[in-house]
């Protein structure tokens, strides 16, 4: 498998970007200058990045509370993300929906759920009106191994299939749900197999390996939008921290964290781009441009006003409620 | 599913020209909704043509005129069909979700409640969620434990969505219209017992706002506020105790969210005295609020505590003999109404 | 594969009885004498009989508004489940839960559901209890092809080899669920398929022929006996009427239908007896002795009380409730 | 899953010998209860010793003590958790199905709602589920809309169900022991911001019954009736009022179902003025019912119209600014109370 240098230099960018934005994120909560529950992607950069790249804008998306990694991916601005985490009037959901329920239509990010397993069946609902519209949009929805134990995996995907729906299930195996071990929540070795009890097409691939993830994603765009249905990719990666941000991983062994720290996407990335030929330089100056984007958001962020406290009668429904 | 009839004899005895039952209103409704807007369409169990256009035919023959991408016959996978039309309304469709009995919507639970109800609230009014349940319920058909129950309490509790339940064809038809234009989430219960009902032909086009309550039978006396099948009974009673020199004012409520608490108050401030009625268990169902809120609001001017009259605190029992127990009876709500007329302040 | 005569009597005999009973509901409600919903099982006698042939009495069966087959073939005696149907004081529930929530716990019959999946997830905590206790005993849910596709099923079976549980889930394949073909609510050939995705051992049988049938049920009890975890059966056969009593099936094409009245388990069976050198007359011997029986039993349950009011207050909480 | 440590310091300033948090109560009677039968078992997400005993540390030592037979960690999926209890309960154990979180009963409803509450009365009382449902929720923490909601009032909607919900460490321990050994479901609450609230050890074998309200404090010239978390607020609010020449009475109600009507009616009886306070949302809220209760029990003896308070009209919003104008404050609570006070009949 080959790629082209500025497929290749689009998903360095993409990935940095996530990079640096959660080592931010975690940064600002340790010196707890923001203080709400965030759940690091540290690790998962490089899968979404790939995904998100083979993607058009106005593609949707569909991601859970750890999806702050497929939304940058897929465009949300920076600034609108930040002042939304930190629960500012000017953040996309104007404060209300916070880390857990980031929504930013302009860029396709249609919802974020914080409850496991709930994205996929409104994936579907993204495609079919695609589908019936012919708009030739795709629908990816990110969700993760322990996910794929939960009833709406299975209806999600057996419907899917059912419908042809131009939609990609894309399982970040990160190898935990919260503490539970991956083998200890399901004896099936691995998620891919599932797709052959719909049916659908599945594909397992290196997640941490650009190249093959994004030949991955590509193809299963390309048939989602050509009309040949649904594809469950199932990319392995690795959650390097705790669920969220502070919690503990003690239950982690450690030959566990041994494996992940060998896969870390971020220097296998960074051996890549070398392999083809960018120089150092130029990547140190995209992360440097990146950092100042980043600085600049927070500053953003930081500087909006809290929402109103009248804002929760309002977008209960179209009409607002009543003082 | 089986005899949907059973009311419609009392409901209207002559034939006139243009009479049409709750089942053709709904389809109908659908038609024309769906003549109207293409992003209309519908999903649930056995809805197509292919599958006899659904168990009480209310998509009959739409499957063959829209096609099967407008009727999707879906598996029996109550959360994907939820998640389904909760995605294709955020696209901008008017999707409406089929569940088959109102039982059912507990499987499907989390896609209507921290979704479709919450979205265009935690996404800052970016989305929303124009999307119809549609769900059948009832008791008095021996359907039993499992498929008779009414929810409607607890889809009021949750902020973010509507419930319209019509009482008679012609609201249902109006309703429908209306629930399918909203652009929340709405809730739409049908009675199997009113399935067979009869109403004249209200038209095309025909629309019955939201949020406002039909005062079914005027009185003086006291108000009964009910919506369903049991207006059917409140209008029974009223008429009985015309005759024994009391004068009640039936109000059906036609949506219990948002709830017309305008016309409700408005006639109970007249009457003074109130009775609420519905056939879901009585505690800690919609009575229990609105009662709450008749309290609060007319406290001084009522002249007797709001009675409440609901069924009974158990699950529906399957034979006949205990599922006519649990149900409001008609004599229970006459009582109820004799108690408050009778009561010294 | 070869049976035994005495098991294959057995199997006759519960399979004769589901029938007599069967044909008998029909004609009560025909004739206007029983009034209820009833979901005849016609077409899928045969299955069910083997399955419990292999089952101990005290072992556990979970099974739906159509089971009435399973429930006779696991020996709930007749007069007290006519009883039931006809909503008597006398049912096996007092009239409470009538035909589609029969519960008999002294013939092991723990919960008849009427929410399609539901009682899959049951079926693996009776058998958790078992796995607990030691008690040897074995638990078979009994479900449709189309329950196939709801959550419950999927959660229900990965945790089921998660745990290694004595449970068989039996799918009683009959081509619809309700009035949608197989191939229109799934695009999987066969549900024995989604056995793999958990892990889980699975055997596809044609449920009309009563030795393979028998030899997958006893093979399947005899590893959840063992301590040697779940299976899926699925068992192919036909649902030779509409969803219940009264229901129009105009849905289902003539080669369905002609193909259906092929595969009738019940002149098969009475070949297959013949074929073992069962005589005819002592078959038609069996058969007026099970007539008589339910003729019993009918009159029973017509005999029998309707149940008082009160009960509305009884069984609620383990203490009545006020009046 | 983060500080719960928020109101301890209001509850208890002085380090007395024995005092436990509630975390280490509800341990302790899981120990306990775990220890005295071997019907007693646990299933839930992380909550064996592999996973670090739970997300928020309640079962933390057990699987070490009872083995990975009795606390079992499940896959994420809450039908498969909550049937397994059932199942387990209709033979004969005593199963503890743990939700991490309390909105994720949505998609575990049918299990709760048409098995658990309703298997005991379907079979004619021949099977009943002895089962508790563990979860917990509170608004305040900033999780969001899809992490804080108070669902209780649709389990009092369902007959068959209990609902228990401890304000202390040492109720939640009493109430705990009850609850397991109680032959029916019962729902079990905790409020995650009241996991780091200490009260005295009760010491082993403590039981706090169910259907028994407590008087948290006594008061004569109005009753505040609440539970769970507010109960610090309305004791906060009462002393407040206090110095206002107010005297208010607290009942905490600890169990929801059953509603201990004797002791609420009695004290309102006693000061002729109430006000119903949760954090759930008010509409369609448990307070209604209680509202409605007392209106018809005494309405000739009210001085006021019940009041109540109660968590806003939209899903919790996650800004924090927001979510404490969601959650009713301390100045809603005492103003409600001043409006009881002042209103003339
Ligand atoms: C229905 C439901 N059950 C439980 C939870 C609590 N919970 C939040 S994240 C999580 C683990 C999910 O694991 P996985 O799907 O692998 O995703 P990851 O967190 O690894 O990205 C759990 C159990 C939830 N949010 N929703
Ligand atoms: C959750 C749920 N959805 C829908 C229904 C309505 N319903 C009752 S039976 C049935 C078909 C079930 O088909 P299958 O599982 O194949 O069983 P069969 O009836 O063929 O025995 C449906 C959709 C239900 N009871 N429960
Ligand atoms: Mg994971
Ligand atoms: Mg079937």
């Amino acid at each position: 498998m080959t790629i082209d240098r500025e497929k290749l230099l689009d998903i360095y960018t993409r990935t940095m970007k996530v990079a640096g934005f959660d080592e931010k994120m975690r940064s600002l909560l340790m010196s707890g200058k923001l203080a709400t529950i965030y759940y690091t992607m540290r690790g998962q950069e490089l899968v979404t990045s790939a995904m998100m790249a083979a993607l058009n804008q106005d593609d949707y998306l569909v991601t859970t509370y750890r999806g702050q990694h497929d939304q940058i991916a897929k465009g949300v601005p920076l600034d609108l993300l930040i002042a939304e985490i930190a629960g500012r009037a000017t953040g996309t959901c104007k404060g209300k929906g916070g880390s857990m329920h980031i929504t930013h239509p302009a860029t396709g990010v249609m919802v974020t759920t914080g409850v496991v397993g709930s994205g996929l069946p409104i994936a579907n609902g993204l495609a079919l009106s695609s589908q019936n519209k012919k708009d030739g949009k795709v629908t990816v929805t990110c969700f993760g191994d322990g996910a794929t134990n939960i009833g709406a995996f299975h209806e999600a995907l057996n419907m899917a299939q059912l419908y042809k729906l131009p939609v990609i299930f894309l399982c970040q195996n990160n190898h935990y749900g919260e503490h539970t071990a991956f083998a200890d929540h399901t004896k099936v070795d691995s998620i891919v197999t599932r797709a052959a009890a719909y049916g659908m097409r599945g594909v397992k691939v290196d997640g941490n390996d650009a190249v093959a993830m994004y030949a991955a994603a590509k193809d299963a765009v390309d048939r989602a939008r050509a009309g040949e249905g649904p594809t469950l990719i199932e990319a392995m990666c690795y959650r390097m921290m705790g669920h969220f941000f502070g919690a503990d991983f003690s239950y982690m062994p450690p030959e566990h964290i041994e494996e992940m720290k060998a896969q870390d996407p971020l220097p296998k990335l960074n051996a890549l781009m070398l392999e083809h030929q960018f120089p150092q330089a130029e990547l140190d100056a995209i992360v440097a441009k990146l950092a100042a984007e980043l600085d600049a958001a927070v500053a953003f962020a930081f500087d909006s006003p809290f929402p109103d406290a009248d804002e929760i009668r309002k977008d209960v429904f179209e009409e607002e409620i009543a003082a | 599913m089986s005899d949907t009839e059973t009311l419609e004899a009392s409901a209207s005895k002559a034939k006139k020209p243009k009479q049409i039952t709750m089942v053709q209103a709904l389809n109908a409704a659908l038609d024309e909704a769906m003549a109207a807007d293409e992003g209309v369409i519908l999903l649930g169990e056995d809805v197509g043509a292919k599958q006899g256009g659904g168990v009480f035919k209310v998509s009959s023959g739409l499957s063959e005129k829209y096609g099967d991408h407008r009727i999707r016959a879906t598996p029996i996978s109550e959360q994907a069909i939820m998640g389904a039309c909760v995605g294709a309304a955020l696209a901008g469709m008017r999707p409406i979700a089929e569940i088959m009995l109102m039982n059912f919507v507990t499987v499907a639970m989390d896609q209507i409640v921290n979704h479709a109800a919450k979205l265009r609230f935690m996404s800052g009014g970016q989305t929303n969620v124009p999307m119809v349940i549609r769900t059948t319920t009832g008791v008095g058909v021996g359907f039993g434990g499992q498929h008779s129950d009414m929810l409607e309490a607890w889809f009021a509790h949750v902020p973010g969505l509507k419930i319209v339940t019509p009482s008679n064809a012609a609201d249902a038809k109006g309703l429908m219209r209306s629930a399918i234009e909203c652009n929340d989430p709405v809730i739409f219960i049908e009675n199997i017992l009113c399935y067979g009902l009869k109403s004249e032909d209200p038209g095309v086009d025909y629309r019955v706002p939201l949020g406002k309550a039909a005062v079914a039978r005027e009185g003086s006396d006291v108000t009964l506020i009910t919506y369903g099948r049991t207006v059917l009974d409140a209008l029974e009673v009223a008429e009985t105790l015309a005759g024994e020199g009391v004068s009640v004012e039936v109000i059906d409520l036609r949506t219990i969210a948002p709830y017309d608490e305008a016309t409700v108050t408005a006639s109970v401030r007249k009457t003074g005295r109130a009775v609420v009625l519905h056939e879901a268990v009585r505690s800690y169902g919609t009575g229990a609020e609105i009662a709450s809120r008749l309290h609060e609001a007319l406290f001084n001017e009522l002249k007797a505590p709001v009675q409440r009259i609901g069924g009974a605190f158990s699950a529906v029992p399957m034979a006949s003999v205990l599922e006519q127990a649990w149900i409001p009876s008609k004599d229970e709500i006459a009582d109820a109404i004799r108690t408050t007329m009778e009561w010294k302040r």
